[in-house]
């Protein structure tokens, strides 16, 4: 196996073809890769396969911009900063993007089961509840079950006997996504990935993942990230492309580099309920700037070094959050 | 000063902090507490400052036991991890949860039946193009299948408390058994991952809880309110044969706690 | 649930029933609770049923001491100090213990499914071997996969196909022990457990289990450990007791901590390949001593030294390992 | 000086020595290589240094591409994760061998058959009371199942190359689908999974590789030995007809490598 390159944002986004499946780092509004999502709207990527462990701001972003066809997962929102995916919902609610609804413990199981190899695991998971109501298996539905879609399983989910100890559960399948973005804060020349603070779903997403492109705060030596590799997450032979991008992870939240930035979130929510207002921020905010410097110039140092965190915390302890801040 | 222990008057407290305040009073010491972001984090850090010292709280994102010292916006934030015993991922704390460690959940929804089937996913008509999407079950549903107990905090709205959910995201105590869909008690589905199930239901009028058939009942109503403003409020007929009279409301240091220890900066307490 | 009761090694060892499920933490000859293994000797257990990812010298020694009725695991063996568990080749070859054969995956993934709370996990491991022989499925062959023995699942194994993605594999059945007996290097007093080096299976052994005693080289504050919880591996509402005893794993090695003796073991091997050996070696190492204390004193101060660590490495510098040392 | 390039000669080197050389030399630039205690370790560490600087190398014990600087004596070992990648534990490692990563492995056995199934579980009649019981499977069985190339790695003798191994540990060529136990090839067992098998079979008299149909043959025999002496130390036939002469010997690169870098302090080079 080669070892991965490194390379700019742009040419490592541009590997991914129309009709890929796509999964992401983080968790809900943190260390979600936004500037590749930015890059994979300027460059116009049409009818991505999204399965996420949870959604958020940079796949409400995605959906609305029309990039997605099918997105299965169980959450989407901006926590605090925008109560639901309202563009996920526009686009849904209009039939334009599919919805394959798992509960958040199946769908890290099938993307768990992508990373350990296996066709599916076993779960008690959501039991008794209408996401296993065979009406709302979509894609079933749809006809994309027919076993012709090599990453689309040719069920939803199976219901099984427990021959070991009794009882029954259902089985998921597992999930091999074509590509895995993912935005951490430190990555080896060599591709050794580590991740600071909670690790959210990143193993299982980067693991069960054909293709992994690494979006990174910082790159530095092997033999620096290699002292403490404890520490580290992923090594060199699972990853593909390195990109060293810091901020990238903007306006989502980075553990021990920077903050969530809520208002600039929640300004995004507001804006983009309706499909002009959503198309009008992606002119903005995409395809009147050039590149990720012009995005950081037009969000500003102030704002930047507001949400900056502290490096006794992890997190900022300049920033303005609450009324009574 | 006043008495830290003495009930506050009803002008002296906002419905939220009653509702912090009620969720904080079902935690028992020892508990092992799934929480998510919002008023879930103001109960278990009020339950931690009173009654339970011992109470470990897990949060989904994957930390276990943490203490914040600046109030975190989302499970996520990396202020959830400041003096944790874990910080790891969800395939551990969903692990845990799955294991049956987890003794109490707090949750939300939009919708809720007399059985506790609660739906986070979609109003009105569902399918490949549903009529109103909502953000989805998240962990919802596998929390309120599989911890002991779990405590919904919810509005209490005609439209929100109905006969039939849309869409049963989470299940309370009598669902489906798929792939037939008769509905059954949860104890058959479940079968060996049965602990339990939904307890209570917290409102901003009154605190629901569940009979021995896992139908609700109304327990207690908020100092204001009253058996016919809950009734009007809600979309079937609420058994009221086992009301105990008016929610206890919060004493001076509930309120001191939740204002200057756990939201100083009035993240959800504006 | 109650926080974990820090204690003296007899008092948790005695919490142990007769005829218990035990496994441990460590890897063939690292990190074993020698220390408790002798203390079980001691004590007496008897009719111990013994699940572990895989033996070593703890193992191998516990069985020679008649304290085992069925062993489940992979391997036995001292790596380069003594090619095999005598000790349970003997017994075995005698029929005073039974060994239920799975491969290494296997019985690693029987602990993570117990870990899990799912009843078994599927795998492609080890298919078309003889450990998937019905013949050789030794605990159905005596009758014990009849369901009133709540630890021993019905099946040894099950061939499943997938309705995912197609193919067949198999399953593997959970495993819950009574007991998890771990020696790590840290816990904190109310029993965040961290675990340094490569932690092999210890976080599935710990996780399965239905109680937990853990041995550490160090109890510290709660605060302390806490400093860095992306380095913890369990929390204290797993942990059932905690014992505080340096050096408790000798001969095996502890990473950071000390070195495995391997002059020790290999001496252990060579003394007790027959049972008059194994039994002269318990009565001079366990019986005829009556603490730990007293154990490490025999073992002497110039040994310890020797095989103590360097901090800059996790291993002992000073240690003569091969023959042109 | 001699040339380190140039070969030695027959009384320069020991059996060990070219064991050692030739599974080296089974590694391609850039394998991800499953390896184990002993000359697993050697010839890994001998590849890295010579012809494959881009292998990557596994520990089973959770340890991934450790470049050690003095040699761990097992996979468990403190000195395994000196500048490693990683340092986890099995899950991970054996996972990355399931999901289909690991390109390369070596393990050794007590017993081999023709189709390359390999005992290391118990000699003489197995059962609830054995006759001779050996180490067990370890991750030998995983590892030859699940990697796609294996070379193994044993002492060559005609009680250990068997016409039918006492019980198949790990998997051939030609396995036994179980539950029926009818012997079929193994890509018809492992189905999805299926990624190859054993590769070759190196011993201290030669190198044996497999055919189209898993059946082994004699590739190369040692300086020192013959055609005639392996077969005299082989329980079945031979397969000679694809003999390629002699095993190149060890370079005087590839002695100082093992004795002067590798392994220094004679630990397993004695």
């Amino acid at each position: 196996m080669a070892p991965p390159k490194q390379m700019n944002l742009k040419d490592a986004i541009a590997q991914i073809q129309d009709g890929d499946m796509l999964t992401f780092s983080g968790f809900t509004i943190w260390r979600r890769p936004m500037a590749a999502v930015y890059e994979l709207i300027r460059q116009g990527r049409k009818d991505l396969h999204l399965v996420e462990v949870n959604g958020g701001t940079h796949s409400d972003l995605l959906i609305g911009a029309g990039c997605v066809k099918i997105w299965e997962s169980c959450w989407i929102g901006h926590e605090l900063f925008g109560k639901i995916g309202a563009n996920l919902a526009r686009k849904a609610e209009a039939g334009e993007v599919v919805i394959e609804d798992y509960s958040h413990l199946q769908i890290l199981y099938r993307m768990a089961a992508g990373s350990m190899g296996v066709p599916y695991l076993p779960t008690y998971a959501s039991l008794g509840t209408d996401i296993l109501n065979p009406k709302y298996d979509h894609l079933g539905q749809m006809g994309l079950r027919d076993g012709s879609h090599p990453k689309i399983p040719m069920k939803k989910y199976e219901v099984v006997k427990d021959p070991f100890y009794g009882g029954e559960l259902i089985h998921v399948p597992a999930v091999n996504p074509d590509w895995c973005i993912a935005h951490v804060q430190m990555i080896g020349e060599g591709g050794t990935v580590r991740v600071d603070g909670q690790v959210y779903s990143d193993e299982e997403a980067i693991k069960a993942s054909d293709n992994v492109i690494v979006v990174a705060e910082q790159v530095v030596t092997e033999e620096y990230i290699r002292r403490e590799p404890t520490r580290n997450l992923v090594a060199g032979h699972q990853i593909t492309s390195i990109v060293e991008l810091p901020w990238g992870a903007h306006p989502t939240g980075c553990f021990g580099c920077y903050e969530t930035d809520g208002s600039f979130i929640n300004k995004f929510f507001t804006r983009t309920r309706t499909q002009e207002g959503l198309d009008a921020w992606v002119q903005e905010w995409i395809h009147d700037i050039p590149d990720f410097n012009a995005y950081l110039e037009k969000v500003g140092i102030e704002t930047l070094e507001t949400i900056r965190a502290n490096p006794a915390f992890g997190y900022s302890t300049k920033i303005k959050r609450g009324t009574r801040a | 000063m006043k008495n830290r222990h003495a009930l506050t008057h009803p002008v002296e407290f906002k419905p939220i902090d009653l509702l912090a305040v009620a969720a904080s009073r079902e935690v028992t010491d020892g508990d092992v507490v799934f929480a998510g972001t919002g008023l879930p984090m103001l109960a278990i850090g009020l339950a931690q400052l009173t009654g339970a010292p011992n109470a470990v709280c897990i949060y989904e994102a994957g930390s276990v036991d943490g203490h914040p010292i600046s109030l975190p916006t989302s499970v996520g934030d990396a202020r959830c991890i400041y003096q944790a015993s874990i910080a790891s991922g969800l395939f551990d704390v969903f692990n845990q949860l799955q294991r049956g460690l987890v003794d109490l959940a707090f949750l939300g929804g939009a919708e809720v039946d007399r059985y506790g089937n609660v739906n986070t996913t979609g109003m009105g008509t569902y399918g490949i193009v549903p009529e109103k999407r909502l953000t989805g079950s998240g962990g919802n549903s596998d929390i309120n299948g599989l911890a002991k107990k779990t405590v919904f905090i919810m509005v209490q709205e005609k439209r929100r408390f109905k006969e039939k959910v849309d869409f049963i995201t989470s299940p309370g105590w009598k669902i489906p058994k798929w792939p037939g869909g008769e509905i059954v008690d949860k104890k058959e589905v479940y079968n060996n991952a049965f602990r339990g199930g939904p307890e209570a239901v917290i409102t901003n009028m009154g605190v629901f809880r569940f009979d021995e058939n896992g139908e609700m009942y109304l327990s207690t109503y908020h100092p204001g309110s009253s058996v016919e403003e809950i009734q009007a409020n809600c979309g079937f007929e609420v058994n009221v044969s086992r009301v105990q009279g008016e929610t206890p409301p919060p004493t001076y240091g509930e309120l001191d706690y939740l204002y200057n220890t756990i939201d100083p900066e009035g993240i959800f307490l504006s």
